[in-house]
C-alpha cells in the first residue's frame, strides 16, 4: 500500500517543482520571494541532512574500533581528526579563525590539491593503456587529442606554426558539432527525466519501491 | 636461463608499466622545475595586446585591475595578476586602482602587492589603491563606473577616499584608462557591459583556459583589446616583462609532459600493432 | 606559514602519493586523516549554515514579525523530519524533505539546462551557409543529434547520419580529453612546486627510501616463498 | 524590459521562447508516454551496448565472486545543474542492486552528498528485501557513507577499489575532475567499467578509461529502459523528436541567416 505520506512527498514535489518552473517565466513579485526562499530552504534541509551521513560514518567506525577488525588503528585516525576540526570548529565559533585556517590549510587544502593534481598522472597511464587506434573511431579520437596537446602546449608552435592551426581547426570543429550536439541532448534528457519524476511517473528517486 | 631472465623482466615491467610511467612524468615535471631549460615560448598576439597597451600608457593614466582571484583559478590566474602588476608597477606616474569581485581575492591582491613590494616601491594613496570586496555583483561594477565616491566610502585598509589623494580625480569609468579584469566567471562581461559598453573605457581579460573561447569573439570582434590565457599566457606575459617566474618555470614542465603523453599514446599504439601483427602470425 | 604546517602537509602529500607506488598503509592512514577532516569541516560548515541562513533569520523575525523570515521554521522543520529516515514505520515522513529538495533541484536544472544548452546552443549553431566551414559545422551538428536518435525506426531513416555523428562525439572527446590537460598539469605543478621547496623537499628522499625498502623486501619474500 | 500579455500575467522577456520549446518538448514526451503506457505505441527502441555490458559485468563478478561497486556521483538531489543526472544514476542503481543481488553478487554503493545517502540506503536495501535476503544487507557497510567533499570522497572511493578489488565497477551522475581518478584506479585493479555521466568535461575521461560509457543524454535514455516499468520508454521518442524540432530548427535558421534573415534567431530571443 502507498502510505499517505508517500502520496504527500509526490504532491509537494510536482508543487514545489511547478512554482520553481512558472518563476522562470512570470513576473510576479510574490512568485520570485518564493522561489528564492524555496531554494534556501533546499540548502538548509540538506545541512540537516548531513546527520544522516556522520551518524552512518561513524556507527560503521565505531563498531570497526569496538570489534577490532581489519584496520581499526584508520579508523581511529579517522574519528580523530574529525574531532579535531568539530572541537576546533565550534570553539572558536568560526570558521575564519586563525585555529580553524591553520588546520584547514595544513590538512584539506593540500591533500585536496594533490588528489586533484594526481590527475595528470592517470591521464599519462590512460594514455598509454587505452588511447589505442583499435578502430576509425578511436584513430580519429588521438589524433584529435594529439593535435590539441600541441595546440595547447608551448612546444608545439616551436616545432611548426602549422601544428597550433590544425589543433584549432580540430577544436573549434569540436565545439561546433560535438559538443552542441552533447549539449542540446543534455538539455532535452534533463527535461525527460525531470518530467517523470516531477508528474511521478518515475519513482525510484525519492527513495525505493513502495513497501 | 638468460632468455629466461630476460623475459621475466619485460613481463615484471609489463606489469609495473603504470609506476614506470608515474615515475617517468613526476620526473619530467621536476626537472625544469628545479633547473629552468628555458624551451621557447611563442607569444600570442592576444597577450602582446595587453602588454603593448600597458607599455603605452602614460603618466597620469589610471589602470583599474579587477580580481576575482580565489583558491580554485589562482593557479591558473594569480600568476597572470602578478606579471601584469609589475608591469604597471614599473610604469612611473601611472596609478593602479584595485577592486576585487569575491570574498575571497582581497586577500590575493594583498598577496601579490606584498610579493612584489609595492608599498616600498609606490606610495599607498598617491600611486595605488586597493578598493577591496565590492558586493553586488553586476551592479556592483555599474555602481562604480557611475560614481565610485557614493558607492564606496572606505578603501581595504579602511581609509576614506577622500583622504586618498589619488582618489580625488578617479571620479567614474570615464577617468579609468584601461580595465583588466582578472576572473574565471561571468564577471568579465560584467566589465564589457558597464565599463565598455556606456562610457568606451578599454576592457582586457585574464583568463583560465576554459573561459577563453567565449572571450576570443570580444577580442575578434574588437571589443577588447587583449586576453592573458591561463598559465600560458601569465608565462608570455613573464616572458615579455622579462621576469621568469612560476608561470615561465611552469612552461618547461607543460611542454616536456605533453610531449610525454603524445609518447606514451605513440608508443602504447607501437605495442599494440606489432603485438597484433605478431598474433596474426 | 609555519614549519610544522609546511611538514605534515608534505607528509600527508607525500602519503598520497604513495598511492601511484600501491595501495598502502601511508596512504590509507592519509585516506582516513582526508574523510574525517572533510566529514568535520562540512558539519561545521552545515551547523553554522543553520544557524547563519535560518535560525539567526528566524529568531529575528519572531522579534519584528517578519513572516518571510518566520518562515525559516519550515526547512528547519523539513531538516528535522529527514531523521524518520531511522524509524521503519514512519520513514516516508522523511521523503517530503527529500520531495522539497528534489523539487527544487529537477526544476532549476530544467529552468537552466534548457534555456542556456538547448536555446542558446540552437541560436548559436544558426550559421549563414555561405563557406565550407558553417555548412561542416551545420551539418555535422545535425550528425551528431541523429545519434541520439533512439527509436529503432527513426534511426534507420537518418541513414548515414548517425554514424558520422558518432565519429564527430569520438573527436569531440579526444579534443576536450587534451585540452583538459593543460589545467591539470598547472595544478601538479604548483604541488611539486611546493615539495620542491625547503624544508619539505627534505621528506622526498625518506619517502624515496621508504619505497626502495618495500621494493627489496618484497622481491626478497618473493624469492624465498618460490624457493 | 516586461512584455505584457492580455491575460494581465507578465512574462519575463526572453523566456518566451524556453516556455515555448518547455511546453512543446513536453507534450511530445508525455504523448508518447501515454500511448505506451496505454500500449496503442510500442517503442523499439535501441538498445545501448552499455545495458548488456551492465548484465553480463554483474555475471561476471559472481563468478570471480568479487562484489559489484557503484557510485552515484558527488552531486546532491538539489544540484541545481546535476539534479537530474543524480536521478538517472539512482534508477540505475535500482536496476543494478536488484541485478546484483539477484545473482548474488555482493555491492558497495560509496555515496558522497548526505542528501542522496537515505535514498541510496533505501533503494538498496528494497533490494534485498524484495530478492528475500534481508540479512545480507549490512547497515553502514553495502551502502557507505564517505564525505560530501569531493576529495574525500575520492580517497575514500579508491580505497575501496584497491581493498574489496570489485569484478565491476559502476560510475553513474556526475563526477567532475575525480573521475580520471577514479575510472584509472579501477582499471588498474582489473574491474570491468560501466560510467555515465551529463558532465561534459568528463565524459572524454570516462570514454578513456572505461568499457562503456553512457555519453550524456544516452544516460537519461538508460535510466528510461532501465525502469522497472517498461512503458517508461515512451518518453525515449518524446526526445527523439525534440532533437527532431531542434535540426530542423537549425536548419531553417542556416538556411535563412544565409539570405541575410535571423527571423528564427530572433524568435528564440523571444
Amino acid at each position: 500500500m502507498v502510505s499517505i505520506w508517500r502520496r504527500a512527498a509526490e504532491v509537494i514535489l510536482f508543487i514545489v517543482a511547478v512554482t520553481m518552473l512558472v518563476d522562470f517565466v512570470v513576473e510576479m513579485d510574490m512568485l520570485q520571494n518564493v522561489a528564492t526562499d524555496l531554494n534556501r530552504w533546499a540548502t538548509i534541509i540538506a545541512a540537516f541532512a548531513l546527520g544522516l551521513g556522520a551518524y552512518s560514518l561513524l556507527t560503521r567506525h565505531i563498531r570497526i574500533i569496538s570489534r577490532k577488525s581489519e584496520g581499526w588503528p584508520y579508523s581511529i585516525a579517522m574519528i580523530g581528526t574529525m574531532t579535531v576540526f568539530l572541537l576546533t570548529g565550534f570553539i572558536t565559533r568560526s570558521i575564519t579563525s586563525d585555529q580553524y585556517n591553520w588546520i584547514y590549510s595544513t590538512i584539506i587544502q593540500p591533500i585536496s590539491s594533490t588528489m586533484y593534481g594526481m590527475n595528470a598522472f592517470f591521464i599519462a597511464s590512460a594514455s598509454y593503456r587505452a588511447f589505442r587506434a583499435r578502430n576509425w573511431e578511436a584513430a580519429l579520437l588521438l589524433v584529435a587529442a594529439i593535435f590539441i596537446m600541441l595546440k595547447n602546449a608551448p612546444i608545439g608552435g616551436v616545432i611548426s606554426p602549422t601544428l597550433p592551426a590544425i589543433g584549432k581547426v580540430f577544436w573549434d570543429l569540436a565545439g561546433a558539432t560535438g559538443m552542441r550536439g552533447i549539449l542540446i541532448g543534455i538539455g532535452i534528457g534533463t527535461l525527460a527525466l525531470s518530467l517523470r519524476i516531477i508528474l511521478a511517473q518515475e519513482k525510484t528517486p525519492l527513495g525505493g519501491a513502495e513497501e | 636461463m638468460r632468455s629466461e631472465q630476460k623475459l621475466s623482466l619485460s613481463k615484471s615491467l609489463g606489469r609495473a608499466y603504470r609506476q614506470i610511467i608515474y615515475l617517468l612524468l613526476f620526473i619530467s615535471l621536476s626537472i625544469p622545475l628545479i633547473k629552468p631549460i628555458g624551451l621557447p615560448v611563442p607569444i600570442h598576439e592576444t597577450t602582446l595586446g595587453v602588454y603593448n597597451t600597458i607599455e603605452a600608457l602614460e603618466p597620469g593614466d589610471v589602470v583599474v585591475m579587477a580580481s576575482n582571484i580565489g583558491a580554485a583559478i589562482a593557479s591558473e590566474v594569480y600568476p597572470q595578476y602578478i606579471a601584469v602588476l609589475e608591469h604597471v608597477l614599473r610604469k612611473d606616474g601611472v596609478k593602479i586602482l584595485l577592486v576585487d569581485h569575491s570574498t575571497e581575492a582581497p586577500i590575493w591582491t594583498e598577496k601579490a602587492l606584498e610579493e612584489l613590494n609595492a608599498y616600498e616601491r609606490k606610495s599607498y594613496g598617491e600611486d595605488f589603491v586597493h578598493i577591496g570586496f565590492i558586493p553586488g555583483g553586476e551592479s556592483g561594477i555599474a555602481g562604480i563606473c557611475r560614481d565610485i565616491h557614493s558607492l564606496i566610502q572606505v578603501d581595504y585598509h579602511g581609509y576614506s577616499l577622500s583622504e586618498l589623494p589619488m582618489m580625488a580625480e578617479i571620479r567614474d569609468a570615464t577617468d579609468f584608462t584601461i580595465v583588466i579584469d582578472f576572473s574565471a566567471s561571468a564577471d568579465t562581461q560584467f566589465w564589457l557591459n558597464q565599463a565598455y559598453a556606456p562610457y568606451g573605457t578599454r576592457v582586457a581579460f585574464g583568463l583560465t583556459a576554459v573561459k577563453v573561447p567565449d572571450a576570443v569573439a570580444y577580442y575578434t570582434a574588437g571589443q577588447i583589446f587583449g586576453i592573458i590565457e591561463s598559465l600560458k599566457g601569465a608565462a608570455e606575459y613573464e616572458i615579455l616583462i622579462k621576469r621568469p617566474g612560476i608561470a615561465a618555470k611552469g612552461m618547461d614542465a607543460q611542454s616536456i609532459a605533453h610531449l610525454l603523453y603524445i609518447g606514451l599514446i605513440v608508443v602504447g599504439n607501437i605495442i599494440f600493432f606489432v603485438s597484433k601483427t605478431q598474433r596474426k602470425r | 606559514m609555519d614549519t610544522i604546517s609546511v611538514l605534515v602537509s608534505t607528509a600527508l602529500i607525500l602519503m598520497i602519493y604513495s598511492i601511484l607506488y600501491r595501495e598502502n598503509p601511508a596512504f590509507r592512514l592519509a585516506e582516513n586523516i582526508l574523510i574525517g577532516a572533510t566529514v568535520g569541516h562540512s558539519i561545521v560548515v552545515g551547523v553554522f549554515q543553520v544557524r547563519d541562513l535560518a535560525l539567526s533569520k528566524f529568531i529575528s523575525g519572531i522579534q519584528t514579525g517578519n513572516i518571510r523570515d518566520i518562515a525559516y521554521i519550515i526547512p528547519m522543520t523539513l531538516g528535522v523530519l529527514i531523521y524518520f529516515q531511522f524509524s521503519r514505520r514512519y520513514k516516508s515522513i522523511s521523503r517530503i524533505s527529500i520531495a522539497v529538495m528534489l523539487g527544487v533541484g529537477l526544476a532549476l536544472s530544467t529552468r537552466g539546462l534548457l534555456f542556456v544548452n538547448v536555446i542558446g546552443q540552437v541560436k548559436g549553431a544558426m550559421l549563414p551557409l555561405n563557406n565550407i566551414k558553417n555548412i561542416v559545422y551545420t551539418f555535422g551538428l545535425i550528425s551528431v543529434l541523429t545519434y541520439f536518435i533512439y527509436e529503432e525506426r527513426a534511426s534507420k531513416m537518418a541513414g548515414p547520419l548517425p554514424k558520422v555523428g558518432r565519429y564527430l562525439l569520438m573527436l569531440t572527446m579526444g579534443a576536450y580529453f587534451a585540452n583538459a590537460i593543460m589545467g591539470r598539469l598547472s595544478i601538479v605543478i604548483g604541488t611539486l612546486n611546493t615539495l620542491l621547496m625547503s624544508p619539505s623537499c627534505y621528506l622526498i628522499p625518506v619517502a624515496l627510501l621508504l619505497i626502495v625498502a618495500d621494493l627489496f623486501i618484497r622481491t626478497k619474500v618473493a624469492k624465498v616463498s618460490k624457493t | 524590459m516586461k512584455l505584457g500579455v492580455t491575460m494581465g500575467i507578465e512574462l519575463i522577456s526572453g523566456r518566451l521562447s524556453w516556455l515555448a520549446i518547455t511546453v512543446v518538448f513536453s507534450s511530445a514526451m508525455l504523448v508518447f508516454l501515454v500511448l505506451a503506457m496505454k500500449r496503442i505505441y510500442d517503442p523499439k527502441i535501441r538498445r545501448h551496448p552499455g545495458i548488456d555490458a551492465i548484465d553480463e559485468a554483474i555475471g561476471r563478478a559472481v563468478e570471480m565472486g568479487q562484489p559489484v561497486c557503484y557510485s552515484p556521483g558527488i552531486a546532491g538531489i538539489y544540484s541545481t545543474k546535476y539534479a537530474a543526472d543524480t536521478s538517472a544514476a539512482l534508477t540505475i542503481l535500482d536496476y543494478v542492486a536488484k541485478k546484483a543481488v539477484e545473482k548474488g553478487a555482493p555491492i558497495i554503493v560509496g555515496v558522497a552528498p548526505p542528501t542522496v545517502l537515505p535514498l541510496a540506503e533505501d533503494i538498496v536495501k528494497t533490494a534485498y528485501i524484495t530478492m528475500g535476503r534481508p540479512e545480507e544487507y549490512k547497515s553502514g557497510e553495502t551502502v557507505r557513507f564517505l564525505s560530501p567533499h569531493q576529495w574525500g570522497f575520492t580517497s575514500g572511493y579508491i580505497g575501496i577499489l584497491h581493498r574489496e578489488k570489485p569484478a565491476v565497477n559502476l560510475l553513474l551522475g556526475c563526477h567532475a575532475a575525480e573521475a580520471m581518478i577514479i575510472a584509472e584506479t579501477g582499471a588498474s585493479v582489473g574491474a570491468v567499467q560501466i560510467s555515465g555521466t551529463t558532465n561534459v568535461y568528463q565524459m572524454p575521461f570516462f570514454i578513456a578509461a572505461c568499457d562503456y560509457t553512457f555519453l550524456a543524454e544516452d544516460e537519461y535514455a538508460a535510466a528510461a529502459y532501465l525502469s522497472p516499468d517498461p512503458t517508461q520508454r515512451g518518453v525515449i521518442f518524446g526526445q527523439d523528436i525534440a532533437k527532431i524540432i531542434c535540426s530542423i530548427l537549425v536548419l531553417l535558421g542556416a538556411i535563412s541567416a544565409t539570405f541575410g534573415i535571423e527571423v528564427f534567431k530572433e524568435i528564440l530571443s523571444l
